[in-house]
């Protein structure tokens, strides 16, 4: 087995990504065969548009994982934001616009604060955003007075989903192809690159597995979404906007990790911080820098949430922290930080929200549910663990 | 005197306005306040009321986040010589003054008005959380009403949910899996509450699915305004402010070893015991009576008719 | 003495550093000018890896006060200590170790595209070129350095300090780990830099390593310098006295300058 | 600073506990202030009682972080126990002692369980609690069928204190002085064994002043709970069970932590797990036995905590896993593992408790009450960290 | 040869392990007699630390199989080993950093009290001893050995391996970072624990070390052994070509067993 990898140049981290994608297909297999509209396109629709905003939170505090850092408040904060965005809007009859800014503004300065706790002053982050998780519910709630702020605003409502919010087949299509074509494109210029540098690139047939995998997952995903249809509307749905959303934030994230030093300073930094030190990274700045980046993040999610229910309330995103710390644990990224990927976020985000869909179509009562849940996401890590050990890799 | 008063939690709407409440009454009796928060635990409620007695409470009024977890405070407040006063949720001991609106009848309210809307078709059940004693409560009470109906077959239900702790996002989660389960075939929706018909509505129009009838409680402001809108059928409003200002009185009587005024006998229980109690009588709140809220005060008519088209808006917006 | 006409590079002057009641390291002195290798020695725990620590801005200083060029530098952390030119290869290596030796041997100077992004390729045809001037046997540069030998880890370290062009070198113990063949290429490049002009601090317990590569030595004791001589002036078994018993060379003169 | 630290061979730890101990008392003063009433016997007896639920789990659970490992799932285990017992006793009719076993036997099995899984298997602990918080909340769900289980029996109703839930006066005092006497004895014993080492030992003036202290700790404590009588009753309430218990328990973990190899290996594991395989310490047998002691911990909590609710219900102990590890989190256990005291878990749920009590007097709206908890939360862990900056010290 | 009447201590025969496509170990051979020290030599990742891990039970062995004294021994993980008899002194040195020197000398096998409790001073009077024998100015074995400096660090996993009466001893490069005075201590150690009986593996890159303290010398090279020799037999130039070239000492035959 290791031989066959070392021999195509997967990496730990690709195997571990194609493990979790097989745990999602059976899963998917298995609530089907159960439930017999489990891979219909209004359900894999409305999956992906539910796993939106905690994939988003995911994607993000998965790097702060990486970098030995930990946030519990992400909850908190998301109803802070969601709830002062609505309350601008309904209450102070705001623009949208404006509205978010102020948002924006308002989970930079927390981050910022929190971020300078744990950086600079050196407090335990799970101490200084645990308080956070306290603190901050308790500014949501002052700022909405315990209140809920509808939201009616039809072009804000857009970003959440719902009717109108998703871009059509063609604008799907035409996404897709262009998404194929930067993969290819992509591909390519790592060939040439290498060989530009003399080195050698791996096997031309296995690259181009590899895309057409991943162009194939592109593609069938656009499919799918193209092939729903609400019944009230002329046209097929496309991608909804929030999992268009989440996919520019995976994207941008991703790139962060794999094309800039910011990103690689964080694995470095969680890898070993004294080591960072010494080489002369400057640990204090890269870490709040992550939380700011937490902060940007947080406040989509807070604005796709927001939207999806169309209000904010103080309420908002209770436990939130839990799940966004399990997908992006369940994806593979280590508590003990260095290592993970942005990818595998997605897919431990998807996994929560496969099971939790799948169980709800098959009306199983409330404590068998949360039973099964608990041990299915233990389950599917043991695959992976299982794997790792009989190929003996000690990571 | 010194009230204390026990809050499970300030995750709906309505409690800081029945806080409000309590609180104006108190001061025009010259009586005064003390509070805490929960936060959904019962074991930290039970801190909170020894915390309550410690700082001098001579009547103490909870908000039961567990009707039978609470056992240990009366005992405690019995041994102190404090009355104690169930306030909106019960909890069966017999020194204790309930006051409260009836929870079933709010439950068949709610029914009633849905079924006034849908008389035949699926219905979805969208429960309170599973740990609040008054999620079954209002369960039961829609269950009296729509009983005959779905004997008859004329009615059937096609999903039922718990939601966890009343969230609105869970709530909105488990309606769009009851659509995806009978394929968008709904024709009616029973929510438990104001907040959580929010999420269901929200769930409604991104199918699509406009004027399925839903019905709520509370007189939570954007629920109010939803029924104006036409996206939400009833919200049963219990005048909280009623409710606080009624509990205050009693409790004010209560501390200076009065009699309360208007006190009947409630043995309605699940053990049946007597309590000397208050009850309320909730309203519904359709598009016909908007008008209500909005003369008692409880909310301004912009609110209410935020967005809503005056010539075919409801009558209260016109 | 002390009055040469050239300034040194690194002039550390009456350096303390305490960790709590151990007093590592007890106003030192002790200059570096470029061209110069200074080995620096001493019994384990003598205080040479906290000196440098402060020189490489890993530490902070206690007092005294650390010299570059004739000014005073102020060295508060190690990438102020690489502004000024200085490099260092700690004993601990330094190595993240989550990473695999390409990304280590860049870390904090990495390559970029014309796009600023990071350039994989440069950096791993850059890195294998530097690799196999130290150990042609080093071929698995794209694994997690965890899983490297101690030796090849170590050659990982020395590569960092080398490839960025520094003014002074610290090498702690760099061939502690080496094989002969590796070793010798340490001592050839050590040669080479010296040649350029760069100034290097070596500590080592190898007595061959020390006379073969240095041009003075110090040598502490408890924190203290014990005596700075040029190391053609004095014997093995004379320095072997001053690391083991402290004892100072009185025939000779100290030589707190090169010559 | 450091240099009387070294001359007086105080533990970076005594320090660490001196000055948690010093947070607790400005806190406390702070708060007499604001009320009048806080340090009033009555108050200070509630908090002693109210503490021990998350005190005994805090303990227990202090020793899993040293370890590198977590567990988020003892609130829910917790619940499950609790219900169980609960369950048995009203439901069955069983007595309280085989009822109290059979929830000691699950506890167990849960345990073994979960610690197989992380310690055998190598599958992270964070995901297989988190799978566990889910899963037994289910269960105890299940268990009760979501009824709350009230709980009559008299006797079992004196382990979580109440009304005649307390030791009275003479055995109050004299437990006091026994363990007064434990302290000097032990002081003693140290001293001798030194002696006869060969080694040096502190200054005598120095042990006087220590054991002093914490003597006129454990006097202070006995005098305050023999201060408090409840109108109704003759006599004043003593020490209550609850606390007494929790006493017991951390006694016990101590005397594990500090004087058995199993506690050293505890230690090892969390500071170099390879290192500690190396050694020759079966460390996979060893953190087993750990997740076994916080079994035996949580079932004692459980079994407090419904003494004390008068009920079991599946709702119990929510929560309580983020509380316990908060606990001690705030008395210095580093989730880094490695390093912690257990009377750091002590001061940590403490100072938590103090929080809660001092603002629920200070009649605090809800919104604020929420962001002042959340902000001190940190400010206690802040004065430890600034300390040990300005010391120079590097955890 | 192979025939001698002595059973050997430690028999390794045909061992292998590859971790995923690097053959670290391949097929290799090689024996230990009681009172012998057998030198272990090569280039940086010639697999001679993965071999003496497979040893000590800290690798599982891929194929091939390990003999003490005369029987397969099943060796799964270090305390295995340890039961065989069988004390190991790392490279990486095993220690745990947030625990004092004492504690880590001490680690698996504390000394108890009567009560069967942790019996601490007189675990630091033995420790204190014990230290003093291999460097004098080692004092502060009651902080975290984390705050050590490198050679009281390799002084601490020396110690650990020495204290526990072994039968066979692998010491994987024990002098790398110690001073002049500390590694003429762990010489005279060796040279007393062969008087004793003891058998030991000795990694080493020092030429001195080796001739001055081993029997026989055997030099890997990328896995798999070059040849095994008498070193009074080879000459310091030989064992070089050896290490670099993998060149065989063809004058003389492959000493397997000791004379
Ligand atoms: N855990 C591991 N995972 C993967 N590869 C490993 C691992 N340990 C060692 N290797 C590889 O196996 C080879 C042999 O390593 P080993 O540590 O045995 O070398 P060595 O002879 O001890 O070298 P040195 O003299 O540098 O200590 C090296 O190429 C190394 O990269
Ligand atoms: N971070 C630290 N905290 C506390 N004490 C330290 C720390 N670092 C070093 N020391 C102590 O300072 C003294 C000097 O250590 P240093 O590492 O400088 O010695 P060294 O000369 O480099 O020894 P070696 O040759 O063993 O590497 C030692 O006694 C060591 O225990
Ligand atoms: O008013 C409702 C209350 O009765 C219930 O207990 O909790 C939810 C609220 O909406
Ligand atoms: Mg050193
Ligand atoms: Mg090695």
């Amino acid at each position: 087995m290791r031989s066959i990898q070392e021999k195509f140049q997967i990496s730990a981290l690709d195997l571990r990504l194609m493990i979790m994608s097989m745990v999602l297909v059976v899963m998917a297999l298995a609530f089907h065969v159960a439930t017999g509209n489990f891979l219909s396109p209004e359900n894999l629709y409305n999956i992906a548009q539910q796993s939106a905003v905690v994939g988003i939170v995911a994607a993000a505090i998965g790097l702060v994982i990486v970098a030995r850092q930990i946030d519990l408040s992400v909850g908190s904060v998301l109803a802070t934001v969601g709830v002062a965005i609505a309350y601008l809007m309904y209450s102070k009859g705001w623009n949208w616009v404006p509205a978010s800014l102020v948002g924006l503004a308002i989970s930079l300065a927390v981050y910022l604060y929190q971020g300078w706790l744990s950086a600079y002053l050196g407090v335990a982050s799970f101490v200084v955003t645990l308080g956070g998780l306290v603190s901050f519910r308790g500014i949501a709630f002052l700022f909405s007075d315990g209140r809920t702020q509808p939201i009616s605003d039809p072009t804000f409502l857009l970003i959440g989903g719902g009717l109108d919010g998703a871009i059509g087949t063609t604008a799907s299509w035409t996404l897709g192809l262009v998404a194929s074509l930067v993969i290819v494109a992509n591909t390519f210029s790592r060939r040439r690159s290498m060989q530009s540098h003399g080195l050698e690139p791996r096997p031309v047939i296995f690259d181009f597995l590899i895309s057409g995998f991943f162009i194939a997952v592109v593609l069938l995903f656009v499919g799918v979404m193209c092939a729903y249809q609400i019944e009230s509307k002329t046209s097929p749905q496309g991608i909804p906007n929030p999992v268009l959303i989440w996919a520019v934030v995976v994207a941008f994230i991703s790139f962060i990790v794999n094309r800039t030093s910011f990103g690689r300073y964080i694995y470095a930094i969680g890898g070993n911080p004294e080591a960072a030190n010494l080489v002369g990274i400057p640990v204090r700045w890269v870490t709040l820098k992550i939380y700011l980046l937490l902060g940007v993040m947080t406040t989509i999610a807070a604005m796709v949430a927001i939207s999806r229910l169309n209000a904010g309330t103080a309420s908002l995103g209770t436990g939130m922290e839990l799940y966004a710390i399990a997908g992006a644990v369940i994806g593979g990224v280590a508590l003990s930080g260095g290592s993970g990927s942005v990818l595998g976020t997605v897919l431990g985000a998807l996994i929560i929200q496969f099971l939790e869909s799948g169980l709800l179509l098959m009306e199983v009562g409330v404590g068998q549910r949360l039973v099964i849940i608990g041990q299915v996401l233990i389950v599917a890590v043991v695959f992976d663990v299982m794997y790792r050990r009989a190929t003996g890799e000690r990571l | 005197q010194l009230v204390g008063v026990s809050w499970s939690n300030f995750r709906e709407e309505r409690w800081t306005t029945d806080e409000k409440a309590i609180k104006d009454e108190l001061a025009k009796h010259g009586a005064s306040y003390v509070a805490a928060d929960a936060q959904a635990s019962p074991e930290k409620q039970l801190a909170d009321i020894d915390g309550l007695i410690n700082k001098g409470a001579k009547v103490l009024l909870i908000l039961a986040q567990d009707k039978d977890a609470i056992a240990p405070a009366l005992a405690k407040a019995k041994a102190k010589g404090i009355p104690v006063i169930a306030y909106d949720r019960l909890f069966e001991s017999p020194e204790v003054f309930y006051i409260s609106f009836n929870n079933k009848e709010v439950g068949r309210l709610q029914a009633q008005a849905i079924y006034a809307a849908m008389p035949k078709g699926n219905y979805a059940m969208i429960k309170g959380a599973s740990t609040d004693p008054n999620a079954n409560l209002l369960r039961g009470g829609q269950q009296e009403v729509l009983e005959a109906a779905i004997k008859k077959g004329d009615i059937k239900i096609v999903g039922e949910e718990y939601t966890d702790d009343w969230k609105p996002e869970a709530a909105q989660k488990n309606m769009e899996q009851i659509l995806t389960k009978t394929g968008g075939k709904v024709d009616a929706v029973v929510s438990s509450n104001d907040g959580m018909a929010g999420g269901v509505v929200a769930a409604l129009s991104s199918k699509g699915m406009k004027g399925v009838p839903v019905s709520g409680q509370d007189g939570d402001h954007a629920a109010l305004n939803r029924v104006a809108l036409g996206s939400q059928t009833v919200s049963v409003w219990k005048d909280s402010r009623e409710l606080g200002k009624v509990a205050a009185q009693v409790a004010v009587a209560l501390a200076k070893k009065e009699k309360p005024k208007g006190a009947g006998v409630f043995s309605d229980g699940e053990k049946k015991v007597a309590l000397q109690s208050i009850l309320l009588k909730p309203i519904p709140i359709t598009k016909a009576n908007l008008d209500v809220v909005i003369k008692a005060g409880w909310i301004s008519k912009e609110e209410v008719c935020k967005g809503v088209d005056v010539a075919t808006g409801p009558a209260a917006c016109k | 003495m002390t009055d040469t006409k050239k300034t040194a590079l690194v002039d550390i002057q009456g350096v303390s550093k305490a960790f709590g009641g151990v007093h590592a390291v007890e106003k030192v002195t002790l200059k570096l000018y470029a061209g110069e290798v200074v080995a620096l020695l001493g019994h384990n725990g003598a205080g040479k890896s906290t000196l440098m620590k402060m020189l490489a801005g890993a530490y902070p200083i206690d007092s005294g006060d650390i010299r570059i060029n004739g000014e005073v530098a102020r060295i508060e952390s190690p990438s102020d200590s690489q502004r000024y030119g200085v490099e260092t290869i700690y004993q601990t290596l330094a190595l993240a170790d989550n990473l695999d030796a390409v990304a280590n041997l860049f870390l904090g100077r990495e390559i970029k595209t014309k796009w600023g992004t990071l350039d994989d390729y440069a950096m791993e045809k850059e890195a294998r070129e530097v690799f196999k001037q130290l150990n042609p046997n080093f071929k698995n540069i794209r694994v997690p350095v965890r899983a490297l030998s101690g030796g090849q880890r170590q050659v990982v370290a020395i590569s960092r300090a080398l490839y960025f062009k520094a003014k002074a070198l610290v090498m702690d113990e760099p061939c502690a780990a080496l094989g002969p063949e590796e070793t010798q290429m340490v001592h050839e490049l050590v040669r080479t830099l010296k040649a350029r002009g760069v100034g290097i601090f070596l500590i080592s317990h190898d007595m061959p390593d020390v006379f073969g590569l240095s041009d003075r030595l110090c040598v502490m004791k408890n924190g203290k310098t014990v005596g700075t001589y040029k190391t053609a002036d004095v014997t093995e078994d004379e320095v072997l006295g001053m690391i083991i018993a402290g004892k100072k060379v009185t025939r000779l003169p100290e030589q707190i300058d090169p010559a």
